[in-house]
């Protein structure tokens, strides 16, 4: 590199889809570079993006919402690679039904109309997997009766007391609760793809001024999503998650900022569930983002004037696809 | 009625207000209370009028006769008026005649009556704060004599009121005395007041409040005049009865903080 | 000593006009309201506010600009979104004020004139007044489930403990003299509460529902963070969410003219209530 | 110092409450002004002490002489005493030495000087809710004393006293002006008190408010005494002066709402 | 008519002892404070909520027993957690809560004395106060970052209207007699201001301070809502989105103690400044 040890800060929430900024710094590929990084971690997503885009960050991973669009819109942000991303051939997201709703009939996603639906916010990425999904199951999104509740807990919490019918919500919260017998898994995401669940994202101001800076960062989260892919999206021939050699070294790195609290034998299974795909070299899946945005801007929660083309920045990692 | 009180001692929590208070009220008559500034009267007058439990001793009615449809044998006229801001002046006087089962009409005959004795027809459906000083405390004189009381217990009833005010007000008590041949005990600072109503004046002394004297004045009070120098003279006499102690008091820390 | 007393006093008749008429000395310290000022002032806010926006002084990151406001406000007026918003609120706002009104009016009667009720009805309210409603929002989702009882729980809590506290302060401040009065009448006690306690805390009460009923928007806020689709706490909680700083604002604004909507409401009670103060 | 009060008229928002009033103040006189409620007895007393502009009219000093180490020489004495309550006896009197360039030592040996006078040495440490009433409009007086006014201006000094308090003070004003022969104007509702402290007597008559008539009392101030016929005989005068006024302002409604 | 009259002086009479001695009736409507019905009225609460716990009555889901919220705070307390986030909190507290009385003390002065100001200050205090500041928090964000300055920001808010109101109303509480008196002695304006007007208004500013103290404490959850990993309110927060009911409670209680113990110093603070009164 050409300047030693420049400092960058990374904004990132305590979740596997941070997993490749984590390796990336524990593994060294950012130091390699000569970035001298800082990751902080956030409680939740929305001031992930406001501290990038009032410059306290310089780099962040999270969902796409209405609420990051309508900020990118501002101009301030710039995305310029891949989070998650629903594969249809990994688990992702999945559509659990309460056992009551379940018990009176709700037993497949066709079944949603008429039934309250458990989100955190209007806008907010279930908001968008509730509309995609019914949109591509052929129902009217509008039949499905919407219940804010402002945080995932409150949702879990609703959804098991039966007082809502219905949410969306990530395979590692999905799986768990499916098996303790508290809620009926009826589909998955997965299969109302294409669906580009978060981007990497950076200030419009480091693309435009330190370019050479975003790419060295670039280089180093791609391996760390390399070896994300190698040790955690690893399958047989029959599709099947399985382990690898570099599975548990990942495992171990993951678990320094993921369910740190709870001992390795009970987080690294956790983790596993919560390993989404993530595509290669993290290509961003614009026209699926171009989508969303239209999604929401035709339902009012993202400003007409709101342009994918001037926020999101390809030249860094060329989009999926291309 | 005739009132007996008989060795009334009171003490609020730390205070020794009163200490062996006898003397009786015949039917009829005016007896003033003076005293120096915290000797007790009003404590007194509250004893006397059931509104304040005596530490020791009590009150007895010896002789019951009340005038016809007397509702209240005891009443108060209060100092500061106490009438009720939301009420107009014929509401304030109805107050007290609403809950001794009288009709509607027989209220609304009683209000009449008073307002006309109190010259205070015209200004029936005023509100309190309408009124002057002078005014609010004939109300209250009216909603006493509404209850065709046995016997009136006024605290201080002019004091709040400007001099001027006071001298009118003070010739309409006199008058209202003369005429209905009332039962009073009447509270006052002023000896002028004292001597210009009174059949008896009861001087007290100060904490613990004792009787000092009682002083008579046997002129009819229909025949009294303000500057007769027969009443002069009474008011000098209680002025030396008490002189001493008031300037104590006033010299006194009311709270010695 | 005298000496320079005297300079003083030299000095202050040297500096009297030789005309020496009696100076005017009661300057000041008696300021007057002036409606015209208030609404300039916020004329030239809002002018200035534009105009930092249009000169991008205001980044429209930091401050929508006031006509990007008002053109939020008006799509939401012209959609017919805000009357839905607005109808769902002013239920939630006028049950839960209610409830909590009519609960807070019973215990403040008795704290104010039961010995008993006293010092435990004191210690209750105080200790539980400061509580935030919102860290009991978890709680009140187990009590109360998702649905409207829970909003209304949310204000009507937030509306309770000032009624009581105002309530037993009106009983407190009805002149004892006054309730000695009807005493010394022989008035039965239920008289005494109905024609003298009742109205005579009522001034404090009246005055206490202008607080309860700013305290009862503000939570509105709270009350619509779990599970409501419409309402104006929803919709502002929906805008900020989505960083629609122009519909938040729109929404806020919308709150604030509630609040002067209920406290002209207010004062007209007052006006036709209290007309004998 | 020589006051002349030349054409004083004085309207409030919708009320003319002083219409053309002319009189002189002689040095070392006192003047009392009497008049039913509200004939703008105040508002004159304000507007000459300069704590009222007027509408028209002006209040003109035509001899400048100030007693030595006069720092303000028109003095108020509120009816109300308007004492600081976080200040001691002490700290109201010293209030009013502070923002005149005296040292602490001058300060404190005026402070000294008049409390001495007006009796009220102990209790210079007290605050003025240990104070009783009379003692409290001591403390307005002595404040008044230690700027060592040319002229006092009195509203009602006595009038929020009790009455015992009241005989106390008066006889203590009597002998205040009688030793100092200081320039005074005395608002009062109280005849008798005009009668005791007044060299002449300004009657008003109501709304708005003009000179009835200016009664002379030509006994010198020290040589009167309580229940004196010739005091008894001006007090009747002036009565007779102010009556029919007195009763209508009673009668009047005070605030027509 | 005179009929009913005399029956009903005939009913009373014969109500009346044979006695006759004059009946009390002054009785009632005096209710006594009692600290010892306030602690077991307390007591008595918190027993029989442990006893509907314990029997099942009351269900784990919805209200942690008072032994585990106990037990939880007893956690906080030894891990030392506790402290830490008192500390946070008490440092956004104290920060905040001063920011916003400075700066609503100053204003209020104005609007107090000065006409220029009084109506502009008025109308923009009624139009700002019953904004909810959470409503305010993403643009909190924007301003004010997501660090501790925006949590000082959302105190100080919270804390600078009503502090605003209450100082001016102390002003204007000065009793205009005290103020004349001032003038009429010739003292200077600023003297008028420092020795009359700034202990006058005293008493309503400090009873103002006790409002102003509660509303800092409820604003905290709002402050710590944003970024904040220590914290009363952040522990309130993360206990309720984890469903720990225990520790939330716990994190209710800490709140209520810090309330008490604040009112506490006020109440000495009232004593020392008051001491005249
Ligand atoms: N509620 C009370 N609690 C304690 N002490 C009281 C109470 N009421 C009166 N006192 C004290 O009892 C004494 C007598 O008071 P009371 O009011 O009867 O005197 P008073 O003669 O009416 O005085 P005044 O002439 O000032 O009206 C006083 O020393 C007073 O301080
Ligand atoms: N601030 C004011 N605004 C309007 N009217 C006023 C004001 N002050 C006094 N007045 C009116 O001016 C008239 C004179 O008032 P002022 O107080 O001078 O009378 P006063 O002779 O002192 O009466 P009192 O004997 O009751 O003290 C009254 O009619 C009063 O109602
Ligand atoms: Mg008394
Ligand atoms: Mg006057």
């Amino acid at each position: 590199g050409a300047q030693a040890n420049e400092k960058v800060d990374i904004a990132a929430l305590a979740f596997v889809s941070s997993a490749p900024l984590f390796i990336a710094k524990e593994k060294g590929y950012l130091a390699d570079e000569g970035l001298d990084a800082e990751i902080s971690i956030f409680q939740a997503a929305q001031p992930v993006a406001v501290a990038i885009a009032s410059g306290d960050a310089d780099f962040g991973v999270t969902a796409f919402t209405g609420g990051f669009f309508n900020l990118a819109a501002k101009g301030a942000l710039k995305v310029i690679g891949a989070q998650l991303h629903e594969d249809p051939g990994y688990d992702g997201s999945a559509i659990l039904a309460s056992n009551a709703a379940f018990e009176a009939g709700l037993t497949s996603v066709d079944k949603l109309p008429g039934h309250s639906f458990a989100l955190s916010q209007v806008g907010s990425s279930f908001h968008y997997m509730i509309g995609n999904v019914a949109e591509k199951a052929g129902f009217d999104p509008e039949s499905v009766e919407l219940k804010p509740l402002q945080s995932v807990p409150n949702m879990i919490g609703a959804l098991k007391s039966g007082q809502v019918d219905s949410m969306i919500i990530v395979p590692h919260i999905a799986k768990p609760l499916a098996n303790a017998g508290a809620a009926h898994i009826i589909g998955w995401v997965k299969d109302y793809v294409p669906y580009q669940v978060g981007g990497l994202f950076t200030s419009t101001e480091n693309v435009e001024e330190n370019r050479e800076m975003v790419e060295k960062f670039v280089r180093a989260y791609q391996k760390g999503v390399a070896d994300y892919r190698a040790a955690l999206l690893a399958t047989d021939a029959d599709g099947k998650l399985v382990e690898s050699d570099t599975t548990q070294e990942i495992l171990e790195i993951v678990h320094k900022y993921v369910y740190a609290n709870d001992p390795a034998d009970k987080a690294y299974p956790k983790i596993r569930n919560g390993a989404m795909f993530i595509t290669e070299e993290a290509r961003l899946d614009v026209a699926d983002v171009k989508a969303q945005v239209k999604w929401y801007q035709d339902r009012g929660y993202v400003s007409a004037d709101a342009d994918p083309a001037k926020f999101i920045d390809t030249s860094f990692i060329p989009a999926l696809g291309q | 009625m005739r009132l007996q009180i008989k060795g009334i001692c009171h003490s609020y929590d730390q205070v020794e207000a009163l200490r062996d208070i006898d003397f009786g009220i015949e039917p009829g008559e005016v007896v003033a209370l003076i005293g120096p500034s915290g000797c007790g009267k009003s404590t007194l007058l509250s004893i006397i009028g059931g509104l304040l439990a005596p530490t020791r001793g009590e009150i007895l009615i010896c002789d019951k006769a009340t005038p016809e449809g007397c509702l209240n044998p005891l009443t108060y006229v209060f100092q500061d008026f106490a009438l009720l801001p939301w009420r107009t002046v014929a509401g304030n006087i109805s107050l007290v005649l609403e809950d001794h089962g009288l009709s509607k009409a027989d209220r609304d005959a009683r209000v009449a009556e008073v307002l006309e004795q109190t010259n205070l027809w015209d200004f029936r459906d005023a509100y309190p704060k309408q009124l002057s000083g002078g005014m609010k405390q004939r109300v209250g004189i009216a909603r006493a004599l509404a209850v065709r009381p046995a016997a009136l217990l006024m605290d201080e009833p002019l004091s709040a009121l400007d001099a001027q005010t006071r001298i009118l007000l003070l010739d309409e008590f006199a008058a209202l005395f003369a005429r209905t041949g009332m039962t009073a005990v009447y509270v006052t600072h002023n000896l002028n007041e004292a001597v210009r109503l009174a059949n008896r004046v009861v001087a007290l002394r100060r904490r613990p409040g004792t009787i000092k004297e009682i002083h008579t004045i046997d002129i009819p009070i229909a025949e009294r005049r303000e500057g007769m120098p027969e009443l002069i003279a009474h008011e000098s006499a209680l002025w030396n009865l008490i002189r001493d102690e008031a300037i104590a008091a006033d010299k006194e820390l009311e709270n010695v903080a | 000593m005298s000496h320079d007393i005297s300079e003083v006093r030299a000095e202050r008749q040297s500096a009297a006009s030789p005309a020496s008429q009696v100076r005017f000395r009661a300057t000041g310290f008696n300021p007057k309201a002036n409606p015209v000022a208030a609404w300039g002032f916020f004329v030239a806010v809002i002018a200035l506010w534009q105009l930092g926006s249009s000169t991008g002084v205001i980044s429209e990151l930091a401050m929508p600009s006031p006509v990007a406001v008002a053109k939020a406000l008006w799509q939401l007026i012209v959609t017919g979104d805000l009357w839905l918003h607005l109808g769902a609120s002013l239920q939630r706002l006028v049950g839960g004020w209610i409830m909590g009104t009519v609960a807070g009016l019973f215990v403040g009667f008795l704290v104010g004139m039961f010995s008993w009720a006293r010092s435990p009805g004191v210690a209750f309210v105080s200790a539980l007044f400061p509580i935030p409603k919102i860290a009991l929002l978890p709680l009140f989702i187990i009590w109360f489930g998702i649905g409207e009882p829970s909003k209304f729980a949310t204000i009507a809590f937030g509306v309770f403990f000032p009624t009581v506290i105002n309530t037993f302060g009106g009983v407190d401040n009805v002149q004892r003299n006054l309730i000695r009065m009807g005493q010394s009448f022989d008035l039965p006690m239920w008289s005494v509460i109905r024609k003298i306690i009742l109205p005579g805390a009522l001034p404090t009460i009246l005055s206490g529902f202008r607080i309860s009923s700013s305290i009862a928007i503000i939570l509105l806020i709270a009350a619509e963070m779990i599970g409501a689709q419409y309402g104006i706490g929803a919709l502002i909680l929906a805008a900020g969410n989505l960083y629609q700083t122009d519909q938040l604002i729109a929404g806020v604004v919308v709150l604030s003219l509630l609040g002067l909507c209920v406290s002209w409401l207010l004062g007209r009670l007052d006006r036709w209530l209290l007309a004998w103060r």
